[in-house]
């Protein structure tokens, strides 16, 4: 059975890859990420079958692992949502900077871009 | 309006939770053996009404079966809810009797004022509350229901003392 | 009996089932729905791994990514009301997408190859009347104690650090 | 070959004491399911009769005496009533998960009970059959997890509504849930400690054994009994469908068999807490005092007799939970989440370390778990009781001085306080307006 147990593994962690790179909900990714680990575990338990137990022991490592990264990761999600209002993570880019004419409050510490559209820098909500 | 704030002091020995706790729980235990229970059994086990109790008509009816009234008038005159529709009429030998006399139970108020108006004693307030129709219209009590009720009507004042005294 | 035709059946059904919900998962609009479709994945994992002698991590499986790392997912999802689809749109450009597809299928590709391997035979099946835990707790508190110990250091900082995010300052 | 020579021969090639196996275990199982599934249906509709009854007789009242003799039909006029009523889908609702909320509760509520072991094991003609559906050997990790899930149909229900007083019972419930579910599992941790097995019919067995844990583990049992009812979402934990505040909370928006759902799934787990509480504490099926009954050879009567023992003992929580519900009023929300993140937390922690430290202890001053002082009081049992006893007095005579539970006052600072205080000696204000 570890043969197929693998082909599932490899098989799930590659719907979690896809759906990293396709999807643009924070939450989603999160989620998608989760799947990714879940699938690792998988081809470790089915390891152990062959190896020992050891490969037990790590998915309980990978299980605390991916207990801790969601409970930072979702606070983060929180925290960016308290600033932006969105989850979607096209609007999810302060290392782009801001554009001069966007509306929010901390406008006084934008960084002029060079935009193409001077309408348009898809900071915050405003000009999405 | 002002306002008084009292700042309550607790003695620390009425802080804690799980003696309070424990004294609901025994409180409660004692009423849950207490074989004594004050539900009434309803149907089978009814309120004694009280002699002044005003609830629906009955029309009191002579040796001869006929209702007691002479459709004076007073009664729909008197009534503050405007509830007794009474039509007059006169036999051959000149008796006035109602030849309509209908009382909507859902305008009355049950004030008794009818019973109290009534120079012949034949409209009165009755000692009876289960009144259930499936209709509206079967409030409206025409004279001959009025006569079948058989409950006991009310006293508007004891007779041995009449002004309340 | 680890090799009977049900136990096959049994496989293969949770397997695939894990496959497909972890499909619709992934392209599900309403975050809740997708939630739900992955815990349902993960229930066919923690079958799985129930199946392949490993009872105590199958349930801990259950309770830990079933029962708490998904409750919070749905809870953020719920609390920040982002359930209902329209909010967000997601990559639609052609060319995104065929290059997520080929990545993907060069990743699977890749990862059937290396699943092609020539796998040792399997260990013999733990005698039922042995407590299943056992095999577990010798390795996890002797060979990899400093690890496991580094693990309640990271879920501490994990805690904290979710705090001091989450914390709304006044 | 006639059929009774067939059966004479089943009969021969197995041991009525050894477990049994093969395809009459399949049926074993079958059977199990069926009758398990009934008996725990069936006391579930006459536990909504006993709450009402309870309720009544703690208020002075009758209860329903109308249906059937002393009341005794009226689960079956609920049930019909139920059946009968109409289904209203609120348009607004998200519809696949609003019907499967109540699924979702309800199933993790019922499979609870596969794991718990309700008598001492049945002697028939094909071997010896466990009375539990499924003895797993992860039977604790696997209620355990499966009470974790209960929350879904919960959060589920409150969100596919589209209705704010329920999506707020579902947030509550979650967060309750997953605060008290882990005092939960600390407060047990302990009971492992001394049984040394997940398995629920080995700590059982241990219990015959060792004597009950209930009295050397005094305060895992009431940390566990509290976060039980938490769990359950039972007063005084009922917030997630407070009435005062939220209307019903997350079942607002169900009407007939759907909302009967969510009732049978809170009844029947109160059923599955009580049956864990007697397992893990009260030693199960075991008969007290009565060391015949409880260990092997087994024999049909000593089924029956720990059948009704379990059961007494269960029907004592479900009454427990009865008893509690009709004394004590709800919580506030914070009162809610500092009694179990402050207060609950802490001291299963702190307790988790002290059994383990005296475990370790004992076994470091060579006391063999079976060994008895004199006759019959075990040595173990004794002294971790007397130790609990201690921590008992400790955190609820020194540490519960209104800080388990502690008024709105208490977050008034002293400055603020002194501040009333001068208020209050000043009298009354003058008189605003005219």
């Amino acid at each position: 059975m570890v043969p197929e147990a693998l082909f599932f593994s490899a098989i799930l962690f590659v719907i979690g890859v896809v759906g990293v790179l396709t999807r643009r909900n924070a939450i989603i990714i999160f989620m998608c990420v989760e799947l990714m680990l879940n699938a690792v575990n998988l081809s470790f338990i089915g390891f152990s079958r062959l190896y020992g137990a050891s490969g037990q022991v790590f998915v309980i490592f990978v299980m605390s692992v991916a207990a801790a990264e969601a409970a930072v990761g979702l606070a983060i999600i929180i925290a960016i949502f308290r600033h932006h209002e969105t989850v979607d993570l096209k609007n999810i880019n302060l290392l782009k900077g801001w554009c001069s004419n966007c509306p929010w409050p901390n406008r006084v510490e934008c960084i002029r871009l060079p935009a193409p559209s001077p309408s348009w820098c898809g900071c915050c909500r405003y000009c999405r | 309006m002002a306002i008084q704030v009292k700042v309550l002091e607790r003695p620390i020995r009425q802080t804690s939770y799980v003696r309070a706790m424990l004294k609901g729980m025994a409180i409660t235990f004692k009423h849950l053996t207490n074989p004594h229970k004050v539900t009434w059994q309803y149907p089978e086990q009814k309120w004694d009404l009280s002699p002044r109790w005003r609830g629906t008509h009955r029309m009191l009816t002579d040796e001869n079966g006929k209702a007691k009234c002479v459709a004076c008038g007073l009664c729909p005159q008197i009534c503050p809810a405007n509830c007794i529709k009474l039509v007059p009429g006169e036999d051959e030998e000149g008796n006035r009797y109602p030849l309509v006399y209908e009382i909507d139970e859902f305008r009355c108020i049950f004030c008794g004022y009818c019973q109290e108006v009534c120079p012949e004693e034949a409209i009165h307030v009755g000692r009876h509350y289960e009144n259930s129709e499936y209709s509206r219209a079967g409030f409206v009590y025409d004279l001959e229901r009025l006569m079948a009720q058989t409950h006991p009507v009310c006293e508007m004042w004891d007779p041995a003392d009449p002004r309340g005294e | 009996m680890p090799n009977g035709f049900v136990y096959e059946f049994l496989f293969y059904l949770f397997g695939l089932t894990a496959i497909v919900s972890a499909a619709i998962f992934v392209t599900r609009r309403n975050a809740v729905a997708a939630a739900l479709w992955l815990v349902n994945t993960m229930f066919c994992l923690a079958a799985l791994y129930i199946m392949m002698d490993a009872q105590f991590v199958g349930a801990i499986q259950v309770l830990v990514y079933a029962g708490a790392i998904m409750v919070v997912f749905l809870f953020v999802v719920m609390l920040l009301n982002l359930g209902l689809p329209p909010s967000v749109a997601d990559i639609k450009s052609k060319g995104a997408r065929i290059i997520a597809l080929v990545a993907g299928l060069a990743m699977l590709a890749e990862l059937l190859v290396l699943a092609r391997q020539k796998l040792p035979a399997e260990l013999p099946w733990l005698p039922r009347e042995t407590s299943v835990t056992t095999p577990i707790t010798e390795p996890l508190f002797r060979t990899y104690l400093l690890p496991f110990e580094i693990t309640s250091v990271l879920l501490l900082v994990a805690i904290v650090g979710a705090v001091v995010l989450a914390k709304r300052r006044s | 070959m006639n059929t009774y020579a067939a059966l004479m021969l089943f009969q021969h090639a197995y041991d009525p004491q050894a477990p049994v196996h093969g395809a009459p275990w399949l049926w074993f199982s079958i059977i199990k399911i069926l009758v398990v599934f009934t008996v725990l249906m069936v006391t579930i509709a006459y536990l909504t009769l006993a709450e009402r009854k309870i309720s009544a007789w703690i208020q002075d009242r009758h209860g329903p005496n109308r249906v059937g003799p002393r009341g005794l039909a009226q689960p079956l006029a609920d049930g019909l009533k139920n059946i009968m009523k109409e289904e209203t889908y609120p348009s607004a609702a998200y519809s696949p998960l609003f019907i499967l909320a109540p699924v979702m509760s309800f199933i993790p509520a019922l499979i609870t009970f596969a794991v718990i072991p309700f008598a001492a094991p049945l002697p028939t003609p094909w071997g010896l059959v466990d009375m539990s559906i499924a003895d797993l050997p992860v039977g604790f990790l696997y209620i355990l997890a499966i009470a974790s899930l209960g929350v879904y149909g919960i959060v589920l229900a409150g969100w596919s509504s589209n209705n704010k007083y329920a999506l707020l019972g579902g947030l509550r419930s979650s967060a309750q849930m997953v605060s008290y579910e882990v005092s939960m599992g600390l407060a047990v941790v302990a009971v492992l400690l001394l049984s040394g097995n997940v398995s629920l019919s080995s700590i059982v067995a241990s219990q015959v054994a060792t004597g009950w844990y209930f009295f050397p583990l005094l305060i895992g049992f009431f940390l566990f009994l509290v976060a039980a009812f938490a769990e359950t979402n039972r007063l005084p934990f009922d917030l997630p469908e407070a009435e005062s505040e939220l209307i019903a909370g997350y079942h607002t928006e169900y009407s007939s068999m759907k909302f009967s759902m969510f009732f049978i799934a809170e009844y029947s787990n109160m059923t599955t807490a009580s049956a864990r509480l007697t397992t893990l504490f009260f030693g199960g099926w075991a008969v007290p005092f009565w060391t015949t009954v409880d260990t092997a050879p087994w024999h049909w009567w000593k089924t029956v007799i720990t059948l009704v023992c379990f059961m007494i003992k269960t029907g004592f929580f479900l009454f427990l939970y009865m008893w509690i519900r009709w004394t004590l009023p709800r919580f506030r929300y914070d009162q809610l989440m500092s009694v179990g993140w402050k207060v609950m937390l802490p001291i299963a922690l702190c307790y988790l370390v002290v059994m383990a430290g005296a475990i370790l202890a004992l076994d470091a001053a060579g006391v063999a778990p079976s060994a008895r002082f004199g006759d019959f009081v075990p040595t173990y049992w004794a002294i971790l009781g007397v130790l609990n006893i201690v921590l008992a007095v400790l955190v609820f005579v020194v540490l519960d001085r209104g800080r388990l539970v502690s008024p709105a006052s208490a977050r008034v600072g002293p400055s603020e306080l002194a501040e009333l205080r001068a208020m209050a000696t000043r009298g009354p204000a003058p008189a605003q307006g005219d």
